[in-house]
């Protein structure tokens, strides 16, 4: 029998992973895959925790929609990037500094 | 330590490495592949965990629309990404990575922390579910109950779901149409 | 005759306005004149002054020992007090009227010839004319303001043709000299001036020294001078005539302010000729006569004194000079002394006397010498030599090449030693006879003045003969050092010769007098009624004139035989008399060292003060301003400003620390927020 | 429209103007300014023939008396308890202001064509020149003290700017200078201004006052207040009264300037351009001298009288040292400096005479040399122009290269000498006169005093003799060589014009002195009465 802690702790190493990218990676699609593998941690838990579940699946089904928006999420993100690969001529989010004040 | 477990370490051990060398390389498109490993890796975790269905979703969606869309971003920006592939000189852990870094691996050593507090296995409603039978086995076939459930309890959350895609979808090809010379 | 008089006081009002103002005119002209040698500048000069002379003529005429005439206009107010501009015409100024056109008419004529080849002719009849527009109006002014004014007028006259050649070291320091010394007169004349209106309250001649005038009736006592208008402690009357006396010592070179005259000889000579030897120097003895009144019986002493020793002095020191010019010019000194001198002993008439005479053969030896030092000029350029044409060491034996001249300069050199037949015999004598019974009535000091002027009437033989003989007799000496020169000199044209005749004719004795012995039958002498409280003694009058001649004609014979024969005593050139006389007694060596030195040494003094001590004083202050100030600045931006930037300080590392989260970069964001995140967590963790 | 009014901001008017045209038509800026001064000296003169002489018209102490006046409410403030704060916009003139104005007019026109030599940032300068003409013409008519002060400190800012910007080599220094000395001064006579104002009361209205001519008659003043003439308040153990005359006769003999008071003025003369150098010695300085007689004289009549001696001595110092100065200089426009300070000192002298003949010749005084220091600092600027450089030694025989030249420069120097027949001789002469009969009237000054300062005439004989001897005459040798005898040409038409209206004017001074006696004798009458009866 596999235990739940383990599961969380993969998904947390995945989620660490993932946030690692996001903080350091200079490159906009490095940073959708970042973003997408902590997307997955969060699933492998709702999945692991789904296992609890039989009559309302709700932690399959959640992993579901997650796992759907995930895919909306990165349409639209690529859209952004090659929008602002189109305007910027780069896709390093630290050289697309607007925001700044 | 029974097969199951071998092959969930195995899996678990793939995912992250794999998801190590997503990070750490520089090499985008090794990266890229990579993290199709990953994903690979991590639809055999969700097996383990008796979700079949959602990694064969995962697989579908992930590895046929996402990566492939990934792929495709990748070569429509490809200059500058070609231009930085050349740039491989510098060293594994740069010095403006250390902060993300410890970040990184302090969140990593608070999560564990966390998780061995809490004891997920001996949660109050995990014991409940457990006693109450009403855990997931092996054996069961659960793709059909996901369907009414989907169907039934979720409709609302799925329509919503399915309007957010639409929007989304909508909005993607709006963003990333060429803007008439503004 | 009663209406009609108005009408005549009126003409001849207009007349000498017209004799005042014809000159002034000229000067306008010639200053409007175009082109630097305008000859036509010349005529317009002569027919002013011919004309000025034909109405001074007229005037005298109808009012030589007339009653006097004054007619005056209101000049300005200032304040309360009236102010007036006018003439006031009595024998004293009609006199002075006739004189002054009279010498100048001749020098005028002369000077058309004389500097012919001037570049700047136009400009020199301009200053003549000034000179002489400056002259009239001095001698008819009425008031005291009005007397200054052309008192300093003909000063400045004097120094522009003084410095004429203005490109000549020597004329401009000595027109500079000129007018100095001239100041210094000038100051003392004001000074007396005011005083006098002080104390009086008006500065009308008339009203003041008219007869029984305001001065006349003033009176001292105790210690305390009462006026008309106010009261001044006694001691501002000497002041006053000490301003007075400076004023004559000035202009008409007095002991001690002399020095200027020899150096005035830089102009040209014909400008001697009128302005230094025959009318301004004239004017301090005219200034005497016009303010007598003003002085008391101890102050005309220190005048006689004065006036006895300028004549002595000048005499000794042209026993010796070289420089023809020179030599005129202190027997000019030397006989503006004895005038003085008259006036101090109170022979007033006769000092007036002396004063005419010796403007007519002074003026002639002046004229004569322009001739001389014209014709020695044209020599030394002819023959490229490096002589001084003014040396009377080059000179002898022109008689024969200049024989008009030599007549003439004889007849001048007769007046002025004062032989009989001449005018200076009766003018001269009229002092030397006043003086001698003048000091018979006082002590035995007062002996000395009149011993004092027939030793300078000796010198005075001596010196002129000594003149006469170096340039008129013997050999020419230029010929003797430069064999080879050649030259052919002569007396020039009429410009030159009617002058001359002119001067002449008036230096001998029928225009004076038709007894060429007794001075007393002068009609000048007459003019001046003036009680002088000195009864004749003919016991004077015969055997003063007789022993003067008789010892003028010794020395004339012993100088005659010293430098014609060279028979016996040749001058002793190294002994300390020569030496003494030879410079002049070290008076320009003296007030160059003392009083030129001491000025400039008060003056740089003064600088230094100003410079050091207040500028100093200022700078110390500004200084200490500035040194307070950056104390200050130290401590209001070190401690004031030190804590506020402290605060500063710490509000930007600490906005700068978040700025840093605020870089516009989203992984920064993302970064604070999963810190955030993870500190909460730390904190649960630990918490818990 | 007041026709002083209009005297008085007619220059501002054409400033504006100025002000707007583009900086391209920089040609045009010299003569507007032109222009605008000769207005202005067109306007005086209107005034001048149209002031009315007479008993009734002498100004002084009396209001009424006044001609061309304008009185406007200003300010009016009520400061509840403390009263109404009063100030008028007050200006006219009596016969002291007169000749000042009309001697103003023309030599601002001269000084407008001496602007011709400036060369940089034209616009600002003619800009500051009319601010400082329009501040010089309201100073002299102002009769409200705060006006006055408003006027006084408005014409030292410009000529800071004017100094500092437009001058020589140690032009800063000297602009600096400048501006402390005379701040020093104007400072303190600001809080004397408020005392006054504290002191005085309107009997009209019962508020206090700025107005001078109220403070000229002692019943106004309050009893207690602190100038009060009948309770002589003490302040430091010091009557205050006399604390406030020395304090406003400070502020103005620096501005006369008076000796130990004047080391400004040559530094300030030296490095300032040629038009402000005019300005400076010809209108500036009688500033001096007329506040002097307005003020000091006007306000504290007592205290003037009884410190009349310490002002006679300080006037006899100024002539001799000025002129002890003047002859230890080499820097011609040093020379003509520190002969402004002898000159000044004759005016010193003259009021501190207290008589009718002393005033006057104060008077006309300022008005000569106003006409003279202008015509000499324009002849030496002229020189400097051409070859930059003042230096006594440097030059000499310059009569030979420069004959019309030198023909003025000997009218300047002669006339400014005393030379009779100029306008400096009727000032001197009667500035001694009044010195000469004031022991024997009022017994203020010892006759010393006058007999010292007609020594000054003869030293100021003798340094200008000295200048004219060293630098025209002789033969000609120039430090320049050949350069400087190309670049020292002799007189344009332009300087011409700008010199033969001053010769002229001092000329005709000398020989007519009644065109200012006429007008000026009944204030002097009045003003030397109200001292009497003020002691």
């Amino acid at each position: 029998m596999i235990s739940l802690n383990d599961f969380l702790v993969v998904g947390a190493a995945l989620f660490c992973i993932g946030l690692y990218m996001l903080l350091t990676k200079r490159n906009a699609i490095q940073l959708l895959i970042g973003i997408e593998l902590m997307l997955n941690a969060g699933i492998l838990n709702l999945v692991a925790f789904g296992k609890f579940d039989k009559i309302n699946n709700s932690g399959q089904i959640f992993a579901l929609f997650a796992i759907v928006l995930a895919a909306a999420t990165t349409a639209v993100a690529l859209a952004i990037i090659l929008t602002v690969y189109r305007k910027y001529k780069t896709i390093d989010p630290g050289r697309v500094n607007s925001l700044k004040d | 330590m029974n097969l199951a477990q071998i092959l969930f370490y195995a899996m678990a051990f793939i995912a992250v490495a794999s998801a190590l060398y997503v990070a750490a390389t520089k090499n985008l498109v090794r990266g890229i592949f990579m993290f199709f490993v990953t994903l690979f890796a991590l639809a055999g975790l969700y097996v383990l965990a008796l979700a079949d269905f959602v990694a064969v979703t995962q697989i579908v969606i992930y590895v046929g629309g996402i990566l492939v869309l990934i792929l495709f971003a990748f070569m429509l920006s490809g200059r500058e990404t070609l231009n930085s592939l050349g740039e491989q000189k510098d060293k594994l852990i740069s010095s403006g990575k250390i902060p993300g870094l410890v970040l990184a691996v302090l969140f990593f050593a608070a999560m564990v922390a966390m998780i061995l507090r809490v004891d997920a296995d001996n949660l109050g409603w995990i014991k409940q579910a457990v006693t109450a039978d009403n855990v997931i086995k092996p054996t069961d076939n659960s793709i059909n109950n996901i369907g009414i459930n989907l169907m039934t309890t979720y409709l609302l959350p799925f329509e919503a779901i399915s309007i957010l895609l639409m929007m989304a979808l909508i909005g993607a090809a709006h963003i990333s149409r060429k803007e008439p010379d503004a | 005759m009663g209406t009609f008089q108005p009408y005549q006081q009126a003409l001849t009002i207009c007349l000498a306005l017209a004799a005042v103002l014809l000159p002034l005119l000229a000067f306008i002209i010639n200053a409007c004149l175009p082109g630097r040698t305008n000859k036509a500048a010349g005529w317009v000069s002569t027919l002013a002054i011919l004309l000025s002379f034909v109405s001074a003529i007229i005037i005298f005429s109808k009012l030589w020992n007339q009653p006097q005439l004054h007619w005056q206009f209101k000049w300005f107010t200032i304040g309360s007090t009236n102010l007036y501009a006018g003439m006031w015409l009595n024998n004293h100024s009609v006199i002075m009227l006739l004189l002054v056109p009279a010498i100048a008419l001749p020098v005028h004529i002369y000077s058309t010839a004389y500097m012919k080849h001037d570049e700047r002719y136009k400009r020199y009849f301009a200053y003549l004319s000034l000179f002489c527009f400056s002259m009239l109006a001095l001698v008819v002014a009425d008031s005291m303001i009005t007397f200054y004014v052309f008192w300093e007028l003909v000063g400045f006259s004097s120094y522009l043709l003084i410095g004429f050649w203005f490109t000549r070291e020597k004329a401009v320091m000595a027109n500079k000299k000129a007018f100095i010394v001239n100041r210094i007169g000038d100051v003392g004349l004001l000074i007396a001036i005011m005083i006098i209106f002080v104390q009086s309250g008006s500065f009308d001649l008339n009203q003041l020294f008219g007869s029984y005038g305001l001065i006349a009736q003033s009176q001292t006592v105790n210690g305390l001078w009462v006026g008309a208008s106010a009261t001044v402690p006694v001691f501002w009357q000497y002041v006053a005539c000490g301003g007075v006396f400076l004023a004559v010592a000035a202009k008409t070179a007095q002991f001690p302010l002399h020095a200027w005259l020899p150096d005035a000889m830089e102009g040209p000579t014909s400008v001697s000729a009128l302005i230094h030897a025959a009318t301004m120097v004239a004017a301090g003895v005219f200034l005497l006569g016009r303010l007598y009144p003003l002085f008391t019986p101890t102050e005309l002493d220190v005048l006689a004194a004065i006036g006895c020793f300028t004549a002595f002095m000048a005499a000794t020191i042209a026993l010796t000079q070289n420089d023809l010019k020179r030599i005129l010019a202190y027997s000019t000194i030397s006989q503006l002394g004895f005038m003085v001198t008259g006036m101090g002993i109170g022979a007033y008439a006769s000092s007036l006397f002396h004063l005419v005479t010796h403007a007519f053969f002074k003026c002639l030896l002046f004229l004569v010498t322009g001739i001389v030092i014209h014709q020695m000029a044209h020599i030394k350029e002819d023959n490229n030599l490096d002589i001084d044409p003014q040396n009377i060491l080059n000179m002898g034996g022109l008689r024969k090449k200049l024989p008009f001249t030599f007549m003439t300069a004889l007849i001048g050199a007769a007046a002025l030693i004062g032989l009989p037949l001449t005018s200076g015999f009766l003018s001269k004598d009229g002092i030397l006879i006043q003086s001698v019974s003048w000091a018979e009535q006082r002590s035995f000091w007062h002996m000395l003045i009149p011993v004092g002027v027939i030793i300078t009437t000796g010198l005075t033989a001596f010196y002129v003969t000594r003149l006469i003989v170096k340039v008129f007799f013997g050999k020419f000496k230029l010929e003797q050092f430069h064999p080879h020169i050649k030259y052919h000199i002569s007396d020039g044209g009429w410009q030159y010769t009617v002058p001359l005749f002119m001067l002449a004719v008036c230096s001998l004795f029928p225009i004076f007098s038709f007894n060429p012995f007794v001075y007393e039958d002068a009609w000048v002498f007459s003019g001046f009624s003036t009680e002088t409280g000195l009864d004749r003694i003919n016991i004077f009058h015969t055997i003063i004139p007789v022993g003067v001649n008789i010892l003028s004609v010794f020395v004339i014979y012993f100088a005659y035989s010293v430098y014609v024969k060279r028979n016996s005593w040749s001058a002793p050139q190294n002994s300390f008399l020569y030496k003494l006389s030879y410079n002049q007694w070290y008076f320009d060596a003296f007030y160059n060292k003392v009083i030129v030195g001491g000025v400039l040494m008060l003056s740089r003094a003064s600088s230094w003060f100003d410079h050091k001590i207040i500028d100093g004083f200022i700078h110390l202050l500004s200084n200490l301003i500035i040194g307070l100030s950056k104390i200050a600045a130290w401590f209001d931006y070190y401690v004031i400003d030190g804590v506020s930037r402290l605060l500063t300080f710490i509000v930007r590392i600490t906005s700068n620390f978040i700025r840093y989260f605020q870089s516009g970069k989203i992984q920064y964001y993302l970064f604070s927020m999963m810190a955030v995140v993870l500190v909460l967590f730390i904190y649960l963790l630990l918490d818990i | 429209m007041n026709i002083l009014t209009l005297l008085i901001f007619i220059p501002l008017l054409f400033g504006a103007v100025i002000a707007t045209i583009p900086s391209d038509w920089r040609r045009s800026f010299r003569y507007i300014t032109l222009l605008a001064t000769l207005v202005q000296l067109a306007i005086s003169i209107y005034i001048y023939f149209n002031f009315k002489t007479g008993h009734d018209f002498a100004g002084v102490a009396n209001e009424a008396q006044y001609q061309f006046v304008q009185k406007l409410p200003w300010i009016n403030l009520n400061l509840g308890s403390l009263g109404v704060m009063q100030i008028d916009y007050f200006v006219g003139i009596d016969g002291i202001s007169l000749p000042m104005l009309v001697m103003t007019s023309l030599v601002l026109v001269i000084a407008a064509l001496a602007s011709w030599e400036i060369k940089s940032n034209i616009k600002g300068f003619f800009i500051l020149f009319l601010i400082l003409d329009m501040a010089v013409i309201g100073v002299f008519c102002a009769l409200d003290f705060f006006l006055f002060y408003i006027f006084y400190e408005l014409m030292l800012l410009p000529l800071y700017f004017l100094i500092g910007m437009w001058g020589g080599v140690r032009r800063e220094y000297a602009a600096i200078k400048f501006f402390l000395y005379t701040l020093f001064g104007s400072v303190f006579m600001l809080l004397v201004m408020i005392g006054l104002y504290l002191s005085v009361t309107d009997p009209a209205t019962g508020n206090h006052t700025f107005n001078m001519v109220q403070m000229m008659n002692p019943n106004n003043y309050g009893p207690d207040s602190i100038f009060s003439v009948m309770t002589q308040q003490t302040l430091f153990g010091v009557s205050a009264r006399v604390v406030g005359f020395i304090v406003l006769f400070v502020a103005f003999a620096i501005k006369v300037p008076v000796v130990p008071l004047h080391t400004w003025l040559p530094d300030a003369h030296v490095e300032a351009p040629t038009p402000v150098s005019i300005i400076l010695a010809a209108i500036l300085l009688k500033i001096g001298g007329y506040g002097i007689i307005r003020f000091c004289l006007g306000i504290f009549p007592d205290v003037a009288v009884s410190g009349a001696f310490w002002l006679g001595l300080l006037g006899v110092i100024s002539i001799l040292y000025g002129a002890f100065n003047a002859l230890a200089q080499r820097d011609l426009k040093k020379v003509v400096a520190y002969s402004s300070v002898s000159q000044m000192g004759f005016v010193l002298l003259g009021i501190a005479s207290q008589t009718a003949e002393g005033l006057s010749g104060a008077v006309i005084q300022m008005v000569s040399h106003g006409f003279l220091s202008a015509m000499l600092f324009y002849l030496v600027g002229v020189v400097y122009n051409r070859v930059h450089d003042r230096d006594i030694y440097n030059f000499r025989g310059l009569s030979s290269l420069m004959p019309k030249y030198t023909v003025f420069i000997m009218i300047a120097f002669f006339a400014s000498l005393g030379l009779p027949g100029f306008s400096a001789f009727i000032a001197e002469a009667f500035s001694l006169a009044g010195a000469f009969k004031s022991p024997s009237v009022n017994g203020l000054l010892p006759y010393w005093m006058a007999v010292c300062g007609a020594v000054g005439i003869l030293f100021s004989a003798a340094y200008f003799l000295w200048t004219l001897q060293r630098v025209f005459f002789g033969s000609l040798s120039l430090k320049g060589g050949e350069i400087w005898k190309t670049a020292l040409v002799d007189l344009n038409r332009r300087e011409l014009v700008a010199l033969i209206p001053l010769a002229a004017a001092t000329l005709i001074l000398g020989i007519m002195p009644s065109l200012v006696f006429d007008k000026i004798n009944d204030s002097v009458l009045a003003l030397v009465q109200f001292l009497q009866i003020g002691k």
